[in-house]
C-alpha cells in the first residue's frame, strides 16, 4: 500500500454487538489503517455519509444478529447513488437467522453487492490481509 | 427530560401515561386491565412462573430454560411444545425480535410478512407486540409451563402491557440492564422512568393478588462482565423495581467461567440484594436466582460448545442458582434449531440433575471472593446513593455519567466505557482497569495483585492484549487468554 | 497350579516361558528383544509415553486420551491419526478386540477377513498378535504421539512381547483388573503370574534404559466400584510390577460422580500407592494417575452423554489427575464412529483447558473423605498380606478366594460377588454390603449411617432395590437411583 | 400363565458384560418367572445343553461387546438339531458394533432365527411382557 487506506466500520441496523466492532478496530489499527467507525446500529444512510466523507476506500459491514439480509438490501445501490458506487464492502459476522450453509450465505450476500462476506469466527487478521491484497489490486 | 426519582408513579400520572402508550401500535387497544386480571386469576399455578420457582428455590433445586422465539404464533407455540417435551425444559421463554425491541413494529409486520412468504422465520425473535393480546394468550394456553418474556428493549411499556394482558407471569429487563448493553442513543434517564412504568404495572397486577415475577437481566454485555458490576446494575433494578410495587424478583448473573467466583457472585447476588431491599423498606419481597451459561463469544464446535454448557450448568447447580438460562451448540453460528436447543437443554438437565444433591463447601477462597465482590458493591452502591442525593434512581443516572457505573464493552454513548476486565491467573475476572469506579485502596490493590500474578506467570506485561485474548479463549478451547506458543 | 510369589521371575526361567509364549501364534517368531531395544532406542521422544506422562504430572496438566481399535491396520491408522488432528487426543490408544483378548487368534483370523469382505470392522478392536511385529511398528511410525495398548486379556504375554517390540511404550492390564473384570473361570494365581510375565518383560526393557509404562485397570466392572476396591486392586499391582522392575506406573480410578469422592480418590490414589511402594522398597517407582469418565451405563441421548462426559473432565481437571479416559456421546449404543469419538475428546479438551488453572481447595470433606478411603485400603491391604503370610501375590489370591478382595458385578467365578455398592445421599459410592472386607466397626458404621441418611430421604429401606436403580441411574439421567415418583 | 415359565439366561460368546445379566435375572425372578443363568461368556451349546436340561420355554441371549452377529450365526439351527428347534428366542444388548440404524439390525437377528431382538436401552420389563405374551399364546 503506498498510501494509508481508510475504512468505514460498523454494525448495521437494530445490532448492538458491540464487542467484535471494537476489537476489529484495533485489529485495523493496529494494521495500520485508519478506520472511520461508526458503531453499532448504523444505518446504511450513516454508512454511506461516512465513506462520502472520509473517502474512504472500503466499507466493512458487521452483522450479528440475524437480520443482516433484511437490513443490507440496497447498500450497493445506496453508494452507486452518491457516486461511490467502486467503494470496497466487506460484510461479516452472523449474517443470516440459524446456522446454514456457509457457501450459500456467502452467495446471497456476493449477490446483494458485497465484494467479500465472512463466515462466523473470522480472524480480522485473515480479512485484512484480503484487503490489502484487494487494494494493492486497485493500486492504493 | 425531567428528572428521574425513586418514587411510586402516582395513579393519575400511571393512567393517562397508560392511554398514551396503549396508542403505539394498534394492537393495544385489545388490552384491558380488568379483563386482564381476571384471565390470570383464572390461571393454573403450574403455568405461572410465581410458584414454581418458589418451590424449586425452596427445594434448592436448579430449574433449566431455553431462549427461544420465532416470527409465526403456530410455530412458536410448537417450538415451545418441543423444548418442554423433549428438552425437558422447566420453564419457557418468548424471545423478542430486536425489531420490536426497537419499537420497530413496522418493520417487525415486515418481518411476519417475509417469513410467511419464504417459509422461514426472517425475525430473530417473536414480535409479540405484532401479534396482539389474543395470539400472546393462544402461546400461554397451549404451553404447560410457566413462560416469561424474554428481550432487550429500552422502552418495553406496550410490550409489558401486551404480554401481561397476554397472560405471561414473567418479565424480564430494567431501564439499566436493557439500556446500556442493548441501546446506543438512549438516555438512562427515559428508560429508567420506562421501567418504573413497567413495574409499576407489575405492581398493579400484584395489588389484585396477581404474582408476576420481574427479572433484571444480569448478564449485561455477557463478556467479562466483573461480578460486582452486573451485582449493582440488578440491584439498583431490585430497588427500583421494589419502589413501584414489585414483590418477586429474580437477579440475574452470567457465568465467567472461575468456579469459586461464579458461586461466590450467585451466594452473594442473593444476601446483598436481600439486604438493599430490606434496608429500603422491602423486606417482603422475594428474590431468586438466575445464572447464565458463559454468554459471550462460544466455540463455533459443537463438542466444545457442549463442554461450555455443562460448566456452566455445574457452577449453576453447584452455586443453587434457583434458574439457569441455557445456551445451545449452535451458539457460535445462528439462532439455533430446536433440536440444538433441546440438546442444550438435555446436556443442563443431565448435570444439574447429577450435581444437585452435591452442594459446595463455604471454603476460605470462597469467602474471600464474596468479602471482594461485597465490599465493591457496597462501595459502588455506596457512591451512587451519595451522588443521587439519596434517590437510587437519580443515581444511577448520575453513576453512569460519571463512570461510577460502567459496563465493559456496552455500545451505550451514555456508558463511560472506561474499565477494562481482563482474567486474572485462576481465571476469575478481574479488573484491569478500574475507571472511575469508587474502589478504595484495597480493592485497587487486589485486582493489580491478581493481574501481576498473570502477567508474571505469562512473562508479558498486563496490556490490552490480555483483554483481547480473554475475549477469545473460551471460542478457541481455553478460559483464560494466555499468549500463543 | 503352583503358588504364585511375589517375587522377580529368574532369568533363565523368564527366557525358557518366552520360548513357549512366542509360539502362541506365527507372528511370535518375529519378536527379537535386541532388535526391539534398538527400535525403542532411536524412537523420538514425543512418541514415549514416559517423557508425555512425565512432564503433564509435572506441569499438573491433564491429558487426555481416548479408546479406539479396528480391525483394519490402514483403518486403524487414519482412525488414531483423526483423533489426533480432529480430536485433539493428547495420547492415544490400540485397543484390542475381544478374541485377542481371550487369545482366540483363530477367530481373530476370520473377523479380519470378515472385515475385509464386509469393507467395515467386523472386530471389536485391532488384533495386534495376528498383525504382528510389522504392522504395529507401522501404526507406531505413522502416529506422533505415544501410543498405548488398551485390552483386558487374563493372558497378554504374546500380545504384550508382539506390541512391545512392535514399538508401543505403555501397556494397559494386570492380573487382577484384567482378570476378575475380564473373565469367567480364570483363577487369579494364574494370571498374576502370567502377568508378572509381562511386567518382568517390561522390567528387561527397562534394564536397557527403555521407560515402558504400565497402567493397571483401575475401573474394574465400572460399576459403582467403591474407590477403596479399585485402590487396593491397583496398588496390589502395582506391588507386583514393581518387583519385576516396572519403574513407571499409572495408576487408574473410574468416575463414580460425586466430585468430592473422586477428588479424594484421585489423591488417595497417588499417596497410598506411593506410600505402599516405598514401604516395599520401591520408592524409585514413578506413578501418575489415570481418570476414567464414568464407566457404567451411559444415557442414549447424545447431549446427556456430553454432560456425562462433561462431568468426568471436571473431576479429571479439579483432580489433577495426570490423563483422562474419554467417553463418546455414542457410548450407549456401539463403538463411536470416528467423529462421536473425536467429539468426546474435544468436550474433554474444552473442559480440561477451562479448568486446569483452577484446581479444588482441601476442604473438610474432602479430607474426610480421603481419611475413610484410606482407612479402608490398609483395613483390606493389611488382610491382604496377613493372608498371604507376608506375600502380596500369595495374599491377592487368597484374599478373594476369602472375600477379603471382593469386586461387585465381576463376572469371576473366582470372586465372592458379596458385597453391594449404593450410593449415598450426596451421590458418592457406600457400602451397601461389606461382604467379607476387613472393615472395622469404625468404617462399617460410616457406611451404614450414610446410607440410613438417604434411606430416610427417600423413605425407603435400604435394599438392593437402591443398588438396580443407581445402576440405572446416570443412563436415565439422574446420579442417584431416587424412588422414582 | 397357567405354569412357571422357565427362561435360560446368558451372554453369548467371549463377552464378559456381566451387570446386565444379573439385573435381568432379578428381574425375571421378581416376575415369577424360573431363570437358569448360564452368565458369561457363554457357547452355544450351553445354551442349547441347557434349554434342553431344563426343558426352558425360552432362551434369552445378551449380546453386549459387539461381536453379536458373528457370535449368533447357527444358534437356531443348533436348537432344531438338538430336537428343541421351536424354543422362544430372544435377544439384546449392543448387537452389532457401532450405532447402527436399529430396524436393520433387528431384521438382521430375526433373520438369524430370533424371535425377538431389543435395542441398547431396553428395560425388563418390556421384555418380560412381551414374553408372557408369547408364551400365553403358545398356552405356556
Ligand atoms: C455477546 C453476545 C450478545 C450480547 C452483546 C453485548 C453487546 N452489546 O455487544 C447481548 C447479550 C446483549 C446479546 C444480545 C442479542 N443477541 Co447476541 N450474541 C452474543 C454472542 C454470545 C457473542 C458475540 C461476541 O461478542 N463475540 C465475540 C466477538 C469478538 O466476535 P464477533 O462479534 O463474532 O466478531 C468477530 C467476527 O465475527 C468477525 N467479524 C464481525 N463482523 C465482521 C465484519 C467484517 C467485514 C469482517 C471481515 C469480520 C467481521 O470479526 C470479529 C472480531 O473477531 C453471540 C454468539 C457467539 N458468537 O458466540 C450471540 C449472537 C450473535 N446473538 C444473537 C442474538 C439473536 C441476539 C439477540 C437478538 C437476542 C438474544 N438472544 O438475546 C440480542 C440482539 C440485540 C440486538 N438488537 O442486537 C445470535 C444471532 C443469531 C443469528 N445470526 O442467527 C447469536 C449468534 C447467538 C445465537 N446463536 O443465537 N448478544
Ligand atoms: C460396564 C461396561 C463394561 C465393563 C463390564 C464389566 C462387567 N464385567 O460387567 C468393562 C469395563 C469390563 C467393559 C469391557 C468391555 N467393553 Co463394555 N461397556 C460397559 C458399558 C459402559 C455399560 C454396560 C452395563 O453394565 N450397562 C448396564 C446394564 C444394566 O445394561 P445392559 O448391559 O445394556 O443390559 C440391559 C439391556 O441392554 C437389556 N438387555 C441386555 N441383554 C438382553 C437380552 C434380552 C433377551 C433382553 C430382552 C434384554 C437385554 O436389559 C439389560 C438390563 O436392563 C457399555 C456401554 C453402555 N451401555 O453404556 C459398554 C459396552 C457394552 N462395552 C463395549 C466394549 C466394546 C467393551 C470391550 C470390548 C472393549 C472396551 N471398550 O474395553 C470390553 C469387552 C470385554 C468382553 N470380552 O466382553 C461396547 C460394545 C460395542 C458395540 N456393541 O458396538 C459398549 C457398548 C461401549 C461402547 N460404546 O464402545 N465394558
Amino acid at each position: 500500500m503506498t498510501q494509508q487506506a481508510t475504512v468505514v466500520l460498523g454494525v448495521i441496523g437494530a445490532d448492538v454487538h458491540a464487542v467484535g466492532n471494537q476489537i476489529l478496530a484495533h485489529a485495523l489499527e493496529e494494521a495500520a489503517i485508519k478506520v472511520v467507525n461508526i458503531g453499532v446500529m448504523a444505518s446504511q444512510k450513516e454508512f454511506i455519509e461516512a465513506a462520502l466523507e472520509t473517502g474512504a476506500d472500503a466499507i466493512w459491514v458487521s452483522s450479528l444478529y440475524g437480520h443482516g439480509e433484511m437490513d443490507c438490501r440496497g447498500l450497493r445501490d445506496k453508494a452507486v447513488e452518491a457516486g461511490i458506487g467502486d467503494v470496497m464492502m466487506y460484510i461479516g459476522g452472523n449474517l443470516v437467522i440459524g446456522k446454514q450453509e456457509w457457501s450459500k450465505v456467502e452467495d446471497l450476500f456476493l449477490k446483494m453487492g458485497f465484494n467479500r462476506a465472512y463466515p462466523p469466527g473470522t480472524m480480522p487478521e485473515e480479512a485484512i490481509s484480503d484487503l490489502k491484497e484487494d487494494l494493492a489490486l486497485r493500486g492504493v | 427530560m425531567k428528572e428521574v426519582i425513586n418514587q411510586r408513579i402516582a395513579e393519575k400520572d400511571f393512567l393517562a401515561a397508560r392511554e398514551e402508550v396503549l396508542k403505539g401500535w394498534p394492537t393495544g387497544e385489545d388490552v384491558d386491565l380488568k379483563e386482564a386480571f381476571k384471565y390470570h386469576q383464572a390461571m393454573d399455578e403450574k403455568k405461572r412462573m410465581v410458584p414454581v420457582i418458589t418451590q424449586a428455590d425452596r427445594q434448592g433445586k436448579t430449574l433449566i430454560q431455553p431462549r427461544a422465539g420465532v416470527a409465526l404464533p403456530e410455530e412458536h407455540i410448537s417450538l415451545l411444545q418441543f423444548l418442554l417435551e423433549e428438552g425437558e425444559a422447566d420453564l419457557l421463554p418468548t424471545t423478542i425480535d430486536s425489531y420490536t425491541r426497537q419499537n420497530q413494529y413496522r418493520e417487525a409486520e415486515n418481518g411476519i410478512k417475509e417469513s410467511r412468504e419464504m417459509g422461514r422465520s426472517m425475525l430473530n425473535g417473536f414480535p409479540a407486540v405484532n401479534h396482539g393480546v389474543g395470539i400472546c394468550r393462544g402461546v400461554i394456553e397451549a404451553i404447560p409451563a410457566p413462560v416469561q418474556v424474554r428481550h432487550g428493549t429500552p422502552d418495553a411499556r406496550l410490550l409489558a402491557e401486551i404480554t401481561l394482558a397476554g397472560g405471561f407471569t414473567d418479565f424480564e429487563g430494567g431501564g439499566l440492564s436493557y439500556n446500556l448493553p442493548y441501546a446506543k442513543r438512549v438516555d438512562p434517564a427515559d428508560t429508567i422512568s420506562h421501567w418504573q412504568y413497567v413495574d409499576r404495572l407489575i405492581g398493579y397486577y400484584q395489588e389484585q393478588g396477581i404474582n408476576i415475577n420481574r427479572e433484571p437481566f444480569g448478564p449485561l454485555t455477557g463478556t467479562l462482565v466483573p461480578p460486582s458490576i452486573s451485582h449493582s446494575v440488578g440491584i439498583l433494578e431490585a430497588l427500583l423495581a421494589a419502589e413501584q410495587g414489585v414483590k418477586y424478583l429474580s437477579l440475574g448473573y452470567g457465568q465467567n467461567g472461575n468456579l469459586i467466583q461464579d458461586v461466590a457472585a450467585l451466594q452473594t447476588l442473593r444476601d446483598l440484594s436481600k439486604r438493599y431491599l430490606a434496608e429500603a423498606g422491602h423486606a417482603d419481597v422475594q428474590v431468586t436466582t438466575v445464572f447464565h451459561q458463559w454468554m459471550g463469544g462460544f466455540p463455533q464446535d459443537e463438542a466444545k460448545a457442549y463442554a461450555v454448557i455443562s460448566w456452566g450448568s455445574a457452577a449453576a447447580a453447584l452455586g443453587r442458582a434457583t434458574k439457569v438460562i441455557v445456551k445451545t451448540p449452535h451458539e457460535a453460528m445462528g439462532i439455533p434449531t430446536r433440536e440444538a436447543n433441546a440438546a442444550g437443554l438435555k446436556t443442563t438437565k443431565q448435570i444439574v440433575n447429577m450435581l444437585q444433591d452435591q452442594g459446595i463447601e463455604q471454603t476460605k477462597r470462597l469467602d474471600i471472593e464474596k468479602e471482594m465482590i461485597s465490599k465493591e458493591v457496597d462501595q459502588i452502591l455506596a457512591r451512587v446513593l451519595e451522588i443521587g442525593d439519596g434517590d437510587w434512581a437519580r443515581g444511577a443516572v448520575r453513576a453512569f455519567e460519571a463512570g461510577i457505573l460502567d459496563i465493559p464493552f456496552a455500545p451505550s454513548r451514555y456508558n463511560s466505557g472506561k474499565i477494562m476486565p481482563a482474567r486474572d491467573n485462576h481465571g476469575a475476572v478481574r479488573f484491569l482497569n478500574t475507571g472511575k469506579l469508587p474502589f478504595g485502596k484495597e480493592v485497587q490493590a487486589f485486582h493489580e495483585k491478581k493481574l501481576d500474578e498473570r502477567a508474571q506467570f505469562e512473562e508479558r506485561d498486563v496490556s490490552f492484549q490480555m483483554v483481547i485474548d480473554d475475549i477469545y479463549a473460551i471460542g478457541k478451547g481455553m478460559l483464560i487468554g494466555r499468549p500463543r506458543d
